[in-house]
């Protein structure tokens, strides 16, 4: 009988799932898509203002370093679950793992093949800065060698031999006991609501926008002409509790009142204001920095439905102004939409692989609605936002008691 | 136990103004406990006399020591016996009878006390204490219930309390404290023995202990 | 510790601080080079004592950089720092140091543009008055 | 035992081009306990550690100084390392000359990293030995609160194979479980849940139950708490692993906001339940009924999840009419969304107020007033029955108990304070863990996520039977201890304790197990008794003297 278990999935519920596994002594497959683990959550960045506003963020950056220096854990990048087989207590896991022209083991991020590659912008790259593993990473469209052009002026440089162009996607056989699937979420693509402009319009940006421009620059500047903004809007409820979107994404409120917190701490005289349909302030630790909000940031019920940008450059929000009962316009230098969580898109061809149902949201759905972790298929786990949209202390706690349950399967098929 | 509070940074250095090498000595006990002279606060004194003097130009060289009590002979001898030979003065970060003692064993050198000597108290928070007993020599807590006038009533009343006590029991001399007269009153009540409240009490013989106060006690 | 070239002490909390400023070094963030970093498990390990010495070892400014305020893993260790700063601060203004050459930072582990700027600032600060 | 250092440095594949190694290596021969300072191009590579293995098999030394990249991309490999031949991991210093030194500055570098290297040596000179050792923990597990969340985690430890006693105050178990009686949409009734988990908590040996039970004291560590528990009368004392604290919350309705007297008009919404279980008992059927919510509280989820089911229960059961006054619905819960569209589907009518709604007694009925934001202008409603807002809150001795156990509440007053690093479960005491409702208003998702991640870290913490532990890390040295109870006092873990040692003394005592590593005693200690290994007062004094001592 084999203790091991599969985490397909490496974002920051995959990650707890494999910690408590680990640390009860069970050896753990933990499969990511991308280059790096960490997932969305890693991205994000911290949103104190004088006093933490308890994002969680800092929670993920210990919680990969343990990954990995886990030595029961071991983490396999750029890789995708191809077919499975078996039943609970003995699957067996085909694994293919995109080709690896850089080898994160061999990778030792000396930056020597950036400096010499000649494209412009530059085909290999450092990853972002929390990465773990941290080794480079190749733009496969920007790369002279992988167009068939003659180049490996970055192969012959690197000090580690880490980089090698004739390497070929590998097939990996694996057998597990039990399965905890974490494969997270997409964020919600603002393109899919016209009428909003983003895309369009430059200074209309979204909540994941935010997380980047903070975590790089650390402060927010209009990013039509870099200057300070001064008045912000943000839309609440895009892309969830729709009728194609039917739920609440339970994060957007929060971090966009975070947000506008921040904001208004870095400079003053910044006016924000929030259009809501219900203000999502539950959670522990909520209430009290609901209360500072309350004075810091106008609040206004019913969601705008569209977005235009006036003569002098500005964007004019059409609302359906309540108290007055009539149609309001305001303008704004920044529009700032609250995108919830959407299922993910190959959620459907994993769904197949493993043999699990999809909830009419498409998110995957679970055996009986009061308990969140359990599949339909026996031996396999929910973990984090995959079975619905979750912050992310949630996540860490879904990922725990994934955990808790894969453990009592192996100990049931002992 | 003895609570002492440490002298301003100002005063202290011109004590030591003319000296060059100092001896600053801690003490273990109650002024550990209550923060003012224990080894962390030596270190950190003999840290701001050395910076305070590198600016002024006129390096001063100070070592460092703390005795287990500096209330007792045997413990400062053997701590401070050669240690004193090479300084010039020495600086006492213990309670007032540390300093005393230290100037009674090296009568040749000058002792400089760094803390002032408060009060006999007990911690009421986190670095807070409060004073509780005054050594008067003649107890009266027996009948104020446990809780000693003297000391704790601004007045030092012994028929309290006075005509001027603040709503909610708050004192007239310092509306932050407790009245200890409406405190007395409190617990009498409790322990049903009201009627020493009524009793009128003579004045107090405060000479009852002759200054300096001495004990023999029956040699075992 | 000679008088010449005023170096900074920063005592980082590996949690948060210590992982800032690595951050800012992988974006190749520069800042100046007078700034030596100390690593400590906990703000709250930085003792009233450890700073004193530095500035007798001639530092010229320290930082003592923690977690935010409230998302300590050790709950209290970022408040008891602050409040070991304001005191050693006030022991330095005694001695005739003031203009608060210690400083109380809170970070975030991804705040590397912050790490940086808080640097810089306590540069400019001993390079005025330096000059003066 | 004389000091023999070896240094490794790594110019990172020769890509750290501002600083000059050989300078370096020159400057640190001339230190007479350096062994040798070797340089290498990937010291995180198995290339790296083969020269590194044979290097220090060859010279006896006994402290390791490395500089290279950031500790969080190589300590654990140098540790592994060391750990391998045998040397102590902890005689191991590292200095951060890629991240904090090489990358972080313009222009050539070699004194920063020289400096950086230095301070890494002087630390290394001071560092001493820590010993491994091996603790037993009890496999027994205390729980607290016999209701739904306290029977759930014994019944999944038990089947981890961990014995636990659940202490109940009531006579019997299931705590709050009947309030979710009659909710609509749940399959099975919560009193069949009950009555099946309490029969197979019978049966369950791993399981033992002390009902009409409270506990009187708790001392000790993680893997060692001795709890005296009384029982009618008498009291029992037994040692516990960790303990489970699954109290639950109250819910109380808060009139004070509208003031109806509860009479005949406005009920709780377990008097509702009640009447929907009965509906023939009714004299005669209600006409309207309100829900009054986010008056007092508007952050919690529990109302509203009661007041969605309850409000399709009235419909599906009673036909009357349902209105509900309310700020901002609360459904960031699984599911809430989707019975949110079907309670408006089935009729409920949702009033949005920004101002607090009047209520007043009209004719027998119940009258709300207030100003509805969708409609946009005064609405005045007569409900029959109006359902009052509950309020949820932590139990009554929510906090006697903290206070007993040394633990922080939250601003609300429940247990687990507000620290993003104890969620979910955890306290600030290692072996201690707050399960469900006794934290917050959670729903039934967050709740029965909560029991199985307590369940797993104790898993974790005791299944084995023992815990390797670094002995004495953070000690008190006895003699210099004058117990005056300022670490014991803010040791955010409560890992001291005062204990009589062979001195006959009193003095405080570290226990390793508990200690968390943050130093916050060390730096306060009046008495410069307590010595934190790795972060000594004298070796990060060390580090401040190499300062500035460079070329």
């Amino acid at each position: 009988m084999n203790n091991s278990v599969l985490v397909i999935g490496g974002g920051i519920a995959g990650i707890a799932s494999a910690l408590e596994l680990a640390n009860c002594k069970h050896d753990v497959y933990l499969i990511e898509r991308e280059a790096a683990i960490g997932g969305h959550a890693a991205s994000y960045c911290c949103k104190a203002t004088d006093v933490c506003t308890k994002c969680s963020v800092c929670l993920v950056p210990q919680k990969l370093k343990e990954v990995k220096t886990h030595s029961k854990i071991s983490t396999l990048t750029n890789s995708v679950v191809s077919k499975v087989s078996g039943k609970a207590g003995n699957f067996q896991v085909e694994v293919w793992q995109k080709p690896q022209y850089i080898l994160p083991q061999r990778c030792i991020a000396c930056g020597m093949c950036f400096d010499i590659c000649p494209t412009q912008p530059k085909a290999i790259y450092p990853p972002s800065p929390e990465a773990v593993p941290y080794s480079y990473v190749i733009d496969e469209s920007q790369c002279l060698r992988l167009k068939d052009e003659e180049c490996n002026l970055c192969e012959g440089i690197c000090p580690t031999d880490a980089i090698n162009f004739e390497r070929k996607p590998e097939r990996q056989e694996l057998s597990v006991g039990t399965i905890i699937v974490a494969t997270g979420f997409d964020v919600f693509d603002a393109r899919e609501i016209g009428p909003l402009g983003y895309g369009r319009f430059p200074n209309v940006v979204t909540g994941l926008d935010l997380e980047k421009t903070f975590s790089y620059e650390g402060s927010l500047k209009l990013p039509s002409n870099g200057k300070e903004p001064h008045n912000i809007a943000f839309i609440q409820c895009v892309g969830s509790r729709s009728e194609s979107h039917c739920y609440c994404s339970q994060v957007c409120c929060k971090y966009a009142m975070r947000f506008a917190r921040l904001i208004k701490h870095q400079n003053p005289d910044c006016q924000a204001t929030i259009f809501y349909i219900d203000l999502q302030t539950a959670g522990k630790g909520f209430a009290e920095f609901y209360e500072e909000c309350k004075e810091a940031i106008r609040f206004i019920r019913g969601v705008p439905v569209e977005i235009s940008e006036t003569s002098l450059g500005e964007l004019e929000v059409r609302f359906e102004n309540i108290l007055q009962g009539k149609v309001g316009r305001e303008s704004f230098d920044l529009v700032v939409l609250s995108v919830g969580m959407a299922p993910r898109r190959d959620s459907w061809d994993l769904a197949r692989i493993l043999g699990i149902n999809l909830s009419d949201d498409g998110f995957f759905d679970t055996k009986e609605p009061s308990n969140p972790i359990e599949t339909n298929v026996d031996g396999v786990f929910l973990a984090g936002a995959c079975q619905v949209p979750k912050d992310i202390p949630d996540s860490i706690a879904h990922g725990t008691s994934a955990a808790e349950r894969a453990m009592e399967a192996l100990e049931r098929c002992k | 136990m003895i609570i002492a509070e440490r002298k301003p940074l100002e005063e202290i250095k011109n004590m030591l103004s003319g000296y060059k090498e100092i001896l600053v000595v801690g003490c273990r006990t109650c002024v550990t406990i209550c923060w003012a002279g224990g080894e962390k606060e030596v270190g950190i004194l003999s840290s701001q006399l050395k910076l305070a003097s590198s600016r002024e130009g006129n390096e001063l060289s100070i070592l460092e020591a703390t005795v287990e009590r500096q209330c007792e002979k045997e413990m400062v001898i053997e701590e401070l016996r050669d240690k004193v030979q090479e300084v010039e003065a020495i600086l006492s970060m213990g309670c007032g009878v540390g300093v005393q003692t230290i100037a009674e064993i090296f009568e040749e050198k000058p002792v400089f006390p760094a803390l002032n000597t408060t009060f006999i108290g007990m911690p009421e928070a986190e670095g807070v204490w409060v004073e509780k007993c005054g050594a008067c020599g003649d107890c009266m807590l027996y009948w104020t219930g446990g809780i000693c006038p003297v000391v704790r009533c601004a007045k030092g009343l012994l028929n309290g309390p006075c005509g001027g006590t603040r709503r909610g029991g708050k004192c007239e001399v310092d509306p932050e404290k407790d009245c200890a007269w409406v405190l007395i009153y409190r617990r009498l009540e409790k322990q049903g023995r009201l009627d020493l409240m009524e009793r009128y009490y003579e004045p107090k013989n405060y000479r009852a202990v002759k200054r300096p106060g001495r004990i023999e006690a029956a040699t075992a | 510790m000679n008088r010449d070239d005023s170096k900074i002490v920063a005592f980082c909390c590996e949690h948060s601080a210590y992982q800032a400023a690595n951050k800012a070094g992988r974006m190749r963030l520069h800042y100046p080079d007078n700034v030596r970093i100390i690593r400590v498990p906990c703000a709250g390990r930085v003792d009233v004592q450890h700073i004193l010495k530095a500035f007798e070892k001639g530092a010229a400014g320290v930082l003592v950089m923690g977690c935010q305020e409230g998302a300590c893993q050790h709950l209290t260790g970022n408040t008891r720092a602050r409040e070991r700063v304001k005191y050693t601060d006030s022991l330095l203004k005694e001695v005739g140091i003031d203009g608060s050459r210690v400083r109380m930072v809170n970070l975030g582990p991804d705040m590397g543009q912050q790490f940086v700027a808080e640097v810089k600032e306590m540069a400019e600060k001993i390079e005025g008055e330096m000059r003066r | 035992m004389q000091v023999k250092i070896g240094v490794f440095l790594c110019d990172c594949g020769e890509s750290l081009k501002n600083i000059d190694f050989s300078r370096i290596r020159e400057d640190l021969q001339r230190l007479e306990d350096i062994a040798f300072v070797d340089i290498s191009h990937n010291l995180c590579l198995e290339e790296g550690e083969k020269a590194m293995t044979s290097r220090i098999l060859v010279e006896n030394i006994n402290r390791v100084v490395i500089g290279a990249c950031s500790p969080d991309l190589c300590e654990h490999i140098f540790t592994r390392l060391l750990e391998g031949l045998r040397l102590n991991p902890h005689l191991l210093s590292l200095a951060n000359i890629r991240e904090q030194c090489s990358w972080a500055h313009e222009g050539d570098v070699t004194g920063k990293a020289l400096e950086l290297i230095r301070m890494a040596i002087s630390k290394a000179r001071l560092l001493q030995p820590i010993e491994r050792e091996v603790v037993p923990v009890s496999k027994q597990v205390l729980v607290v609160g016999g209701g739904f969340c306290g029977m759930r985690s014994a019944l999944e430890l038990s089947r981890l194979g961990i014995r636990t006693t659940i202490v109940e105050s009531e006579l019997t178990l299931g705590g709050k479980m009947e309030q979710f009686e009659g909710s609509y949409g749940i399959e099975t009734s919560p009193q069949a849940i009950l009555n099946l988990m309490s029969n197979t908590i019978e049966e369950d040996e791993n399981i033992e139950v002390l009902t009409s039970a409270e506990i009187t004291s708790v001392e000790g560590q993680a893997g060692n708490f001795p709890v005296k528990i009384r029982r009618g009368g008498e009291q029992v004392s037994q040692s516990f692993g960790a303990i489970i604290f699954a109290t639950g919350h109250t819910t109380k309705t808060l009139p004070r906001d509208f003031e109806p007297e509860l009479g005949r008009n406005a009920i709780s919404q377990r008097k509702l339940v009640e009447m929907l279980q009965a509906p023939e008992e009714l004299e005669r059927r209600p006409g309207t009924i309100g829900f009054v919510l986010d008056v007092s509280d508007e952050n919690s989820r529990l109302p509203i999840l009661s007041t969605l089911n309850n409000a399709l229960a009235v419909k599906e059961r009673l036909g009357s009419e349902v209105y509900v006054f309310c700020k901002s619905l609360k459904v960031d819960s699984e599911g809430m969304e989707k019975l949110y569209r079907e309670a408006r589907e089935q009729g409920v009518v949702f009033l949005k107020f920004e101002e607090k709604p009047q209520i007043s007694k009209e004719d027998g009925r119940l009258k709300v007033e207030a100003r509805d934001l969708l409609l946009g202008e005064e609405v005045a409603l007569l409900c029959d029955f109006l359902v009052a807002e509950e309020k949820v809150l932590p139990c009554e001795g929510t906090e006697a108990l903290g206070s007993m156990l040394n633990m922080r509440t939250d601003s609300q007053g429940f247990y687990q304070d507000e620290n993003v690093h104890l969620y979910p479960v955890a306290s600030e005491r290692k072996g201690m863990f707050f399960v469900g409702g006794c934290k917050g208003d959670l729903d039934f998702a967050r709740t029965s996520m909560d029991i199985s991640s307590a369940t797993v870290s104790i898993y974790e913490l005791l299944s084995s039977g023992k815990v390797i532990v670094e002995v004495e890390k953070v000690k008190v040295e006895p003699d210099k201890c004058q117990a005056c109870l300022t670490c014991i006092r803010i040791c955010p873990h409560s890992a001291i304790q005062l204990v009589r040692v062979d001195t006959e003394k009193e003095v405080a005592k570290i226990y390793d197990l508990a200690c968390d590593g943050c130093g916050i005693c060390a730096a306060i200690c009046p008495a410069k008794a307590i010595r934190f290994e790795g972060y000594a007062d004298e070796q990060i004094l060390a580090e401040i003297e190499a300062i500035g001592e460079s070329l």
